[in-house]
Formats: C-alpha cells, structure tokens, sequence
C-alpha cells in the first residue's frame, strides 16, 4: 500500500484528492454515493458575507468535452453558513476548506474572521478569481490587488490559507509570486476559464449573463500549463485544477508540479469521480512500484 | 397492467439517489420523434415516485458531455426495469435512441421531488413528452384511489403516444393543433379546461413551457390548486452545481431538487 | 441564394471562410479534395525572413477534443515563399493572406515589405501571437509592443493588414483597442491557448517544448469570447477563429461580432471542413430566410 | 492469392488522395491484441502502394479528437476493399478494433511514399505490427519479379500473425523473445541478419523504432540498402500541419508526406 497522505502548509490530506468548489455542495449531496469522509479534503461552494440570488436563468451550457456556469456564487451568507451548514460539516471527518467570495476587501476579511473561529474548519480557498462577478475578478488578474487582499485576509485567518487563482491573465507565475508575497500559505489553480456559447438557432447568448465560466476536460491543458508555471514559480505548495476525470488526470497534475488536486466539473457526470481517483492514483502507484504518492509531485 | 407494488405509500419525498449501470432491453420506435427505452438493472432499482427523473450518461459519445435528465415513464419492481420516453430534439436524445439493445447506459436516480397526492379528483393535463411523468402518477393516483381524468395535447398526432396504456387508469381526451387527432386547437381549448373548478380540485401539468403556463392561468381564474413539471439546464441533477434555478417566493431554488415538481402558488411570475 | 460575400477592409470575399494559418499549408494539399478558389481566402502558413527549422519532435499532442501543437513555425523563409510558393499561390483564384512571423520588428518589417511587391498576395496577417517562439509571443501579451509592431509594419504594408492576436492576455479588449491604434485594417483572433501535455507513464511533457499551442473545439468557448470583446471594443472588422467544425460553428462567431472566419483544426479531421462550413452558413441563412450574411454580424 | 492487379508498375509515388466512408465488412480479432479490419468501399478504391497508408476517423467517439494513421495492410481493387491490421495500445485503436460489422469509418488515402523497388535480393523485416505494409509489399515485390525472404520478429507468439498470407508469397523465418514461436531472441539475432550482405542487396524493415535502428545499423555495416518505414504524431497525416517531422539531410521532413519509408541514407542519426 503506498502512502498517499500528502501536506498543503499545516494540513495533512490523508491523500491528495479534494473537491472543488462549486461542485460538491457542502459535500452533504453525496454521502448517498460514498462516504466522503474519504476525500483529502472538501472545498465547499463559495461562502459570501450577505446572502447572494446568484444570475439568473439560464445559468449552463454544454460545451464541446466542457461546460460554462454562471452561478454567480448562490449562497445563504455566513450567518447560515454557521448555524445551518456548518452543524453538518462537523460530521464529516475530513478537511474542510471553505471557499470565501466579496466584494470587497472588508466582505472577505469579514468572512475569514468569522471562519477564523471555526474550529471544524481546516483552511479556506480564497476565491479572487471568479469570472462571474465583476468585483471578485479583478482581485486576482492584478498583481497588486491580489497581494492587498491575500495581505488582509492573512491578518485575521492563521490557518492556513489557500488563494485561488483565475487563469484569466497575461502571466499566471507573476500572480502566482505576487500571492505569496501577500502571505498565503498554498495556491490553487485553475479556476474557470472565461467563455461563451451562442445559440445560433435563436441567435441569443445561451447564458443570461453571456459570458461565463468554462470548466471540464477542455481545460485540462490549460490547467497543466499553468500548474506547472506556477508551481515553478513560487516555492508554496499548488493545489492543482482544471478537467480531472480520474487518476491518471490527477497524476498528470501532481507531475506537472502540485501537492494536491481538486475535483470539479467530474463530479457531475460520475459522482464517484473523486473516490475514483483516489483509487486510480493508488492504482498508478502500484502498477510503477512509487511507494509514496510525494514522489510525483514535480518529477517531470 | 402490473402495479408497482411500493406505490401504495402517498409520501413522495426524496429517496437516497443511487448510480449504477443498466442495459437496454427494448428501444421502442413510437414515431420518428418518440422513443421507449427499456433498461434493466441488474441490482435492485430503487423506489420511484412520479414527478422523479434520472440524469443518463450516453456511453463514450463525442456529441454529449453531460447526462440527460428524464422523467422516469415506469418501473417494475419485480422485472427491475425502468422506461423512459425520449423525444429526440438534439444530439444526447438522438444518440440514445439510436442506441441498440444490449447497450449500457449509466444512470442516476431517483432524483427531485414529484407531484404531491390531490385530494378530491384532479386533472392531468401532458403536452408532448410531457406525458412522460404522467403515467407513473396515473398509476400512483390509481392505487391510491384517486379519481382523475387525462388530457393530452400536442401540435400534431406524432405528439400524441401511448394513449392506449393511459386510457387503462383514467378517462381520456385528447388534442392536436392540426386536429389530425382527437380535438382540433391547443390543449387549453378543451372543454375539461372551461371551467376546471367545477369539477377538480388539482390540475397536475407536464409539457411545453408556454402550455403549462397557460394551464397555470386557468387554474389561478378557477382558484384551483396546480403542480408544474418544470425544466431547467442542468449539469448535474442533484443539487450541487445551482445550475437549475427558477424563481419561487423562498428565492432561487433548484429545480433538480426542489422540483422538478412545483406548485405555482410558490413559483415567481407564474400568477 | 443569399448574399454570402463580405468585406474585410479592401478585401472583398466571396465568403466568409478562410482556412486558418498554419493548417492548410500553402492551399495546394487540399486541391485533390475540392477547389480551394471557392473558399472566401486562403491563409497561408507562416513565413518568416529566415528559413525556420521549427521545434524537434514531437511537436503534437492530442487533448480532449482539441490538440496541442509546437511545430514553432518552421517554413522556409521568405526567398523560398517568392521563388517557389508564390508561383503556385497566383493559380488560386481567391485571397491569399500570408501569414507573417518574426523574430524582431526588422523582420517583420523586411517581410512585409517584400511581401507588399506582390500582387496576388492580398493581404498580410501578421502573426503576433504564437505561443511556441518567445520573441512573437511578447508582441501580443503587451499594447505597448503589439501597437509598436503595428505602426511599423503599417508604413511599409499599403494594402489589408490584419493583425492575429494571442488569447493568452487579461484583456483581449486592450490589445484588440492598441493594434487599431497601430494602424491595422482588421484583427484575428484567436490564435492557440498556450497548453501541456503530461504522458503519465512515460513521466514526461509529451511535446519536446513542455508547452504549445491548444486549438480545436475545446477552445471554441474561449474564442467566441474573445471575439465578442474585441469586436465591441473596436470599430475595425474581427476575423474569428477558434474550434470552428462546421457552418453552425461559423454562424456563432459572426453573431458573436466576426465579419468573417477561418477554419483551422477542423481541416486535419475532415479536409472538406472549411468547403463544408461555406454551405451550412448557406444552409442557416436558407432556414432562417436570411438574404445577407452580413445581418448576421454581431446580431445577437 | 488475388494479385491487385494494378500493383503491376514500379514506380511507387503518391497518388491524388481521397476521403470517402468505408463500411466494416469484416472484424477478425487474430489475437487479443491484433485485428484484422475489412472495409468495404462504395466507390473504386485508389490505387496503393505498398508502404502507403490511410488516416481512419472511428466515428463520434468521445475518447479520440484526431484521425489514427494504419499501413494499409492489403487492397482488393475487384471488391473494393481494403484491409488493416490495428494493434490495440490506447483508446483509438481499441474503439476501431469493437467496431461492428456495417460500421462506417472514414477514411483518407493513399498517403505517403511506399517502398522503392530492390534490385537484387531484399529482405523483409518486420517487427509486430509493423508487419502491415510488408504484406502489399510482398505482393509487389513478386508481381515484379523480384526476390526476397520474409522476417518477422515479435516478444510473444501473440505479436507473430498471418504467417499463411506472408508465406505464400516468399521464404519466411520467425522469432520471439520468449522463444515461443520460431527462433528465441531479438529478430537481429537472426542467422539472416548476420551477414546480410552476402545474400540481399537491400533491407525493408518496419517495427519499433529500436529493432529498425538495430536493423538500419546491421545493413549499414554490410553496406546494403536500407528503408525503413517511420511513425510519428500526426495530426493531419497529409503534410499541412507539420507536426510529424524527422531530422533529414534536407533538414526536417514530414513523416508522412515525405514518408513514412525513408532510406536510412536521407535521415540524420541513423547511422
Ligand atoms: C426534469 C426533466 C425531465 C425531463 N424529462 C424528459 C423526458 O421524459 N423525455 C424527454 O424526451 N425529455 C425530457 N426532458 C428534456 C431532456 O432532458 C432534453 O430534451 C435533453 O436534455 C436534450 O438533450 P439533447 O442533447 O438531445 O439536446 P441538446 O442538443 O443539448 O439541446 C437541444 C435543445 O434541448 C434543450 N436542452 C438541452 N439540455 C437540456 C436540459 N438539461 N434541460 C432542458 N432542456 C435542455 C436545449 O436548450 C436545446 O433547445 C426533461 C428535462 C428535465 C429537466
Ligand atoms: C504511418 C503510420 C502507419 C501506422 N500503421 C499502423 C498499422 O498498420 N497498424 C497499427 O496498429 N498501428 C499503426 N500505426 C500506429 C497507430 O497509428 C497508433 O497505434 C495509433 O495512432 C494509436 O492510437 P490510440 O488512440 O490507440 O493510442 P493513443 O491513446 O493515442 O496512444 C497510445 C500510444 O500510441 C502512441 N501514438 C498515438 N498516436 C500516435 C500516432 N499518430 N503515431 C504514432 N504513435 C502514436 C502514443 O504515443 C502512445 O504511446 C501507424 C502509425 C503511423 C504513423
Ligand atoms: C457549476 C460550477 C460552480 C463553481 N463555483 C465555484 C465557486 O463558488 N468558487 C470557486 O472558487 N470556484 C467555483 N467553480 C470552479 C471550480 O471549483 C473549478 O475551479 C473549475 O470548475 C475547474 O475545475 P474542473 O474543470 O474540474 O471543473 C465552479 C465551477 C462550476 C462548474
Ligand atoms: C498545427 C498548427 C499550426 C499552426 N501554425 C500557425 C502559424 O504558423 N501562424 C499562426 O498565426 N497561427 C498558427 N496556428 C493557429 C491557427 O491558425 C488557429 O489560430 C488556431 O489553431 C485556432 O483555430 P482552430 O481551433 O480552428 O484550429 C496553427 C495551428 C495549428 C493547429
Ligand atoms: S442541476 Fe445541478 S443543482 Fe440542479
Ligand atoms: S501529420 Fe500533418 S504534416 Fe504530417
């Protein structure tokens, strides 16, 4: 049996296979499938000061091995978070990191103070990168906008810190760096790509809000490329994303240079995606006798 | 006609949704738009209640990259089989009624809140492969010894399918805009939607959105009480992508889990 | 039989499909599958002052529904195109869009120039945007240099300039609104996302340069982007490129704001690609009893 | 033995290329990993050159984006057919090979330069599935006249397949490395390839990269000629992409316009 417990700053993921955010809920949707407890870790859909309606209708569409969302981060806000979801979340024995939108400087800082004092909460997932809302994207194609928020949060949150990074910008290891300088303890990477689909047969956008996120196995190589630029980049550890099916996916992101991975898009198309992988990197592991999962990590 | 025997029960919540394989045993031409697809499971399959549907991975297709949700037509609990009818309107739904026999196809089910029991006699009222919903809840209503009548409607007699296996559980009429078959005009022309009030207390409806909308209305003017089955985009079918949203009086809720059945006292601009 | 001819600047086209550079070769590979006159123009693949002998092998990797490239635009430098394409390129009766590399403003500038003595080369598509030569790649991630590049080829190009611009960018707008300032007649968008590849097994980037160029529908999404905010963004006509494998593809990018296309990939799966994307256009404008293309520009 | 009959001429340069649908008319799986493909064509085929080979679309499969390169194995210009012989080793090849009768695939051809004509005695040397140009090869080579004896070199018995075709034309000897089938050890280790000088004039060989370096350098030392038939990545497979180049002494060449047979003489490292 290899080890596959891997670290991202002071947390210990009993292997490196996490969910990523948006798309496992608060991971209650799918103890029906497996025990979740299972995962390294679950990163919950983005959690924001006030309560959030989201956009509106249409909020999908299908892409060519894709799709776009435009979400637009739907949430209850803290206050519910606290006393609804999280009771829930302390049931499940795993890390649990929660992914923190605002719109502002002062809403994340809120939320991460809030969080701060949850002791059932490992760590959180900064979410400077979504392209859905027009504030939260422009913390993270910025350099100096993603340091001043990473600087902020990191005053009041002392666990550890993971900020996420848009793939939406010119040098991804330039934000990269200028998020570790802020003080973050690990990056992750990518979020959606920036996108749209058209209906031609209607002659409309097919999202309400045009544009919107792209996710799934169409950004796999996007994805890679920019692990493996930033985790070049920096010397904190990367958190891989982007297009992950199965194990063999994640090894290539492990390879490409991340201490862990994330699991999104997948989930939907096979709620076992995750635990699938955690099977499949095993799996790799024994077929090439690796007998700990670290020794991929960068070994291009 | 072989009952579900577990449709005795009137609760119809939410069962813990499962994933498995099943294999196609009969892919039924209707007419060149309507398929019924018979899949059987080799494990037990799960309790339906009518209103549910499944999300269906098409197997290693370039074409389609998410499932496909659709309503569940019926299921055996002794055969462990499930049907589906699909009307082939893009590439996931032509792909899979192009599928042979033997085929595997993934599914995941039971998924969404169905259509609640109605006390006095109601009203089915399916519009094209809105009817997909409405048999299992004949079934159910039946044994749960409901009085009801159906109305089916479509733009021409190819919308019109299976009339005969809904005529064994209630009285019947029918619709089609070209008059082809049963009445001439839209469903909502039909004398059982005059004055619905005057005789049912619920109209459960299925079909094209401007249809069940319009249903809506006759049913708000007769102060009678009314369930939609809604649609939506969805990516995943069970709660976790907020891809689904319609607006209701509690805010934006997902119609994969919240629905896909609705009553539209609760629903935002349905009045 | 609706009007299919548009106009890119000077340049009128019989339709609005090209072939995009760098998959069509120099258009006399596909004469054994149709006539390639009947296409609205013809892009050739790059050429460059110097003879290039492009990256070594392997120089393509295949991703989900789309492929990563690094052939580094080998092509036999602009003596060889005059001598021995050119002579076979006046035999076609449509535009031919030479498509131009350097390594510094000077070689573009000398190519350009020579390029501008010949008559049956219609227009110029300078290449600012390849992701596989780090020298081209700086011009289109920066305004500053993709307008001076502009300006200079601009005084010695005297017929239709289109400039292809790098999606690799936080803001397509800007670059889109810089290379209008420099000068140029039309955009070309996108050129490939920058991408990797990992083979799992063999532990190792498949492409020998890591990184290269994603084409294909996986990035059409991105594209149509693009293209929408490059074409709002300036008043000068948008060629939209990207993932397009047929007439209903093309359709979305001309709602989306393009006045034309071209068709890259598509050509390696079914060499009747852009023939065939000429007739769905058709097809659309017959179903939906259009007369002109042009209505369908930018008509979302 | 049906000669094709155009395989009569010598000259082997690349024809007008086409791409049309094929029907599979037969899958014959020879081992678990081999499969002999069948295709049957509704339009004359062209005329092809042993050596030359065709890019193959699997028709909407999610697992491949690109078309797959195969030798062509044998053509029947009478039926119209055209054969391959498809080594499984990842999603492409493994789609082709559960492909069911009447599937259509689509095809471009003829692609590439073949194999030139020997003046002397030649040796054929072919290592696992890079046995498939040699068959048309062989055929050619006796419709000309010219003499030559048949190696074919695997790791198992399982890579050794369809000795009765290629011995019906020329002497044939095997080996595998298990020793299971002909002669144990490496296909270079074959008394045949000892002093190849003495008896051929020139060697064609097709394989894994590491037997034809092996073989390039016995035939240099014994100073014969030496073609060998290349593969590489191809995305397109008709010489517009340049993806699939190979260091020359004209600088880099596409395999597969350029090739996919070389002269070991013309390629840089080969000696
Ligand atoms: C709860 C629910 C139950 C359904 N039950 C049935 C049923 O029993 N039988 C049946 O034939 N159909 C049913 N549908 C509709 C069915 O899901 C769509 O027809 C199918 O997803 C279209 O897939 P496609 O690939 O063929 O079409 P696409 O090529 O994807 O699209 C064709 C058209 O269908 C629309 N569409 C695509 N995906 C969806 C989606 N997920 N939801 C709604 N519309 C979509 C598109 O907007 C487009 O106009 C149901 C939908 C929902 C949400
Ligand atoms: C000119 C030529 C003639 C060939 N003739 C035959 C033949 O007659 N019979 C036969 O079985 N095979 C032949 N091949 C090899 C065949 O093309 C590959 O086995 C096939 O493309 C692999 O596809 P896949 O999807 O199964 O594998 P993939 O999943 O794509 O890859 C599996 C392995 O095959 C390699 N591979 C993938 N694509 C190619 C490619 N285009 N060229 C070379 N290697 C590749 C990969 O590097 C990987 O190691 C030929 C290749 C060339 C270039
Ligand atoms: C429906 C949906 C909702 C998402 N919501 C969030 C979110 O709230 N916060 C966030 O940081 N990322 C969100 N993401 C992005 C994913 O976490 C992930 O970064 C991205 O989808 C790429 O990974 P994938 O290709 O595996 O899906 C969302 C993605 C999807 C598809
Ligand atoms: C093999 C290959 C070679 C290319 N070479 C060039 C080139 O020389 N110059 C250039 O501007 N673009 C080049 N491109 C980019 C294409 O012209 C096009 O912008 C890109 O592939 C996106 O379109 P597609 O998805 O339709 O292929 C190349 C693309 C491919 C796949
Ligand atoms: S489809 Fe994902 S939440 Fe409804
Ligand atoms: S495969 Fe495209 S040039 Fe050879």
């Amino acid at each position: 049996m290899p080890n596959l417990e891997v670290n991202i700053h002071n947390l210990i993921l009993k292997n490196p296979v996490m969910t990523a955010s948006g798309t496992f809920g608060y991971g209650q949707d799918f103890g029906d499938f497996y025990d979740v407890s299972k995962l390294g870790g679950i990163v919950t859909k983005a959690v924001s000061k006030e309560p959030r309606q989201g956009n509106f209708y249409p909020r999908m569409a299908e892409t060519t091995s894709g799709m776009l969302n435009a979400v637009g981060l739907q949430n209850k806000g803290i206050d519910n978070f606290e006393s609804v979801i999280y009771p829930e979340l302390k049931k499940i024995n795993t890390n649990i990191i929660i992914n923190v939108a605002g719109h502002t400087v002062e809403d994340y800082v809120y939320v991460c103070e809030r969080l701060n004092q949850l002791d059932h909460v490992h760590a959180i997932e900064l979410n400077i990168s979504c392209p859905n809302v027009k504030d939260g994207m422009a913390f993270g194609t910025s350099c100096p906008s993603a340091t001043a928020l990473t600087i902020a949060v990191r005053k009041v949150y002392h666990k550890t810190l993971i900020v996420k990074l848009s793939p939406n910008v010119t040098s991804i290891a330039e934000i990269a760096k200028a998020v570790e300088d802020g003080g973050a303890d690990a990056l992750s990477l990518i979020n959606t790509l920036l996108g749209m689909a058209i209906d031609a047969e209607k002659r409309k956008t097919v999202l309400s809000t045009a544009m919107g996120g792209l996710s799934g196995p169409a950004i796999k190589p996007v994805a890679l490329r920019m692990v493996y630029q930033a985790s070049r980049a920096v010397s904190i550890p990367v958190i891989g994303i982007g297009g992950i099916m199965n194990g063999i996916d994640a090894v290539e992101f492990l390879l490409a240079g991340a201490s862990a991975v994330q699991v999104g898009t997948a989930n939907f198309i096979n709620p076992n995606a995750a635990l699938e992988t955690i099977t499949g990197i095993e799996d790799y592991l024994n077929r090439h006798s690796i007998n700990d999962v670290n020794e991929l990590i960068g070994m291009l | 006609m072989n009952y579900p025997v577990k449709h005795l029960k009137m609760k119809n919540l939410p069962m813990a949704k499962v994933t498995h394989d099943l294999q196609l045993i009969e892919n039924r031409q209707l007419n060149p738009a309507y398929h019924l697809l018979i899949f059987k499971s080799s494990v037990a399959i799960p309790e339906v209640f009518p209103g549910q549907f499944a999300e269906l991975l098409t197997p290693d297709s370039a074409a389609t990259f998410l499932r496909r949700p659709f309503s569940i037509y019926n299921a055996d609990y002794q055969l462990n089989t499930i049907q589906f009818i699909v009307k082939i309107v893009g590439n996931g739904t032509k792909k899979l009624c192009q599928l042979s026999t033997g085929a595997i196809v993934n599914i995941i089910y039971p998924l969404g809140k169905g259509f609640s029991i109605s006390e006095g006699k109601s009203l089915i009222v399916g519009g094209g492969v809105g009817i997909a919903p409405m048999y299992l809840l004949s079934k159910w209503l039946t044994t749960n010894n409901r009085e009801f009548d159906i109305l089916l409607g479509g733009r021409t007699e190819a919308d019109i399918i299976n009339v005969k296996e809904f005529s064994e559980y209630g009285e019947l009429d029918i619709t089609t805009e070209n008059g082809k078959l049963g009445q001439k005009g839209l469903i909502t022309t039909h004398p059982w939607l005059k004055d619905p009030g005057s005789v049912y207390s619920r109209i459960y409806t299925c079909g094209p959105e401007a249809m069940m909308r319009a249903v809506a209305r006759i049913a708000i003017a007769s102060q009678i009480s009314c369930e939609v089955s809604l649609e939506n985009t969805m990516a995943c079918g069970f709660g976790v992508c907020l891809c689904c949203v319609v607006a209701t009086d509690k805010g934006n809720l997902c119609v994969c889990t919240d629905g896909p059945v609705f009553n539209i006292n609760n629903l935002k601009g349905w009045d």
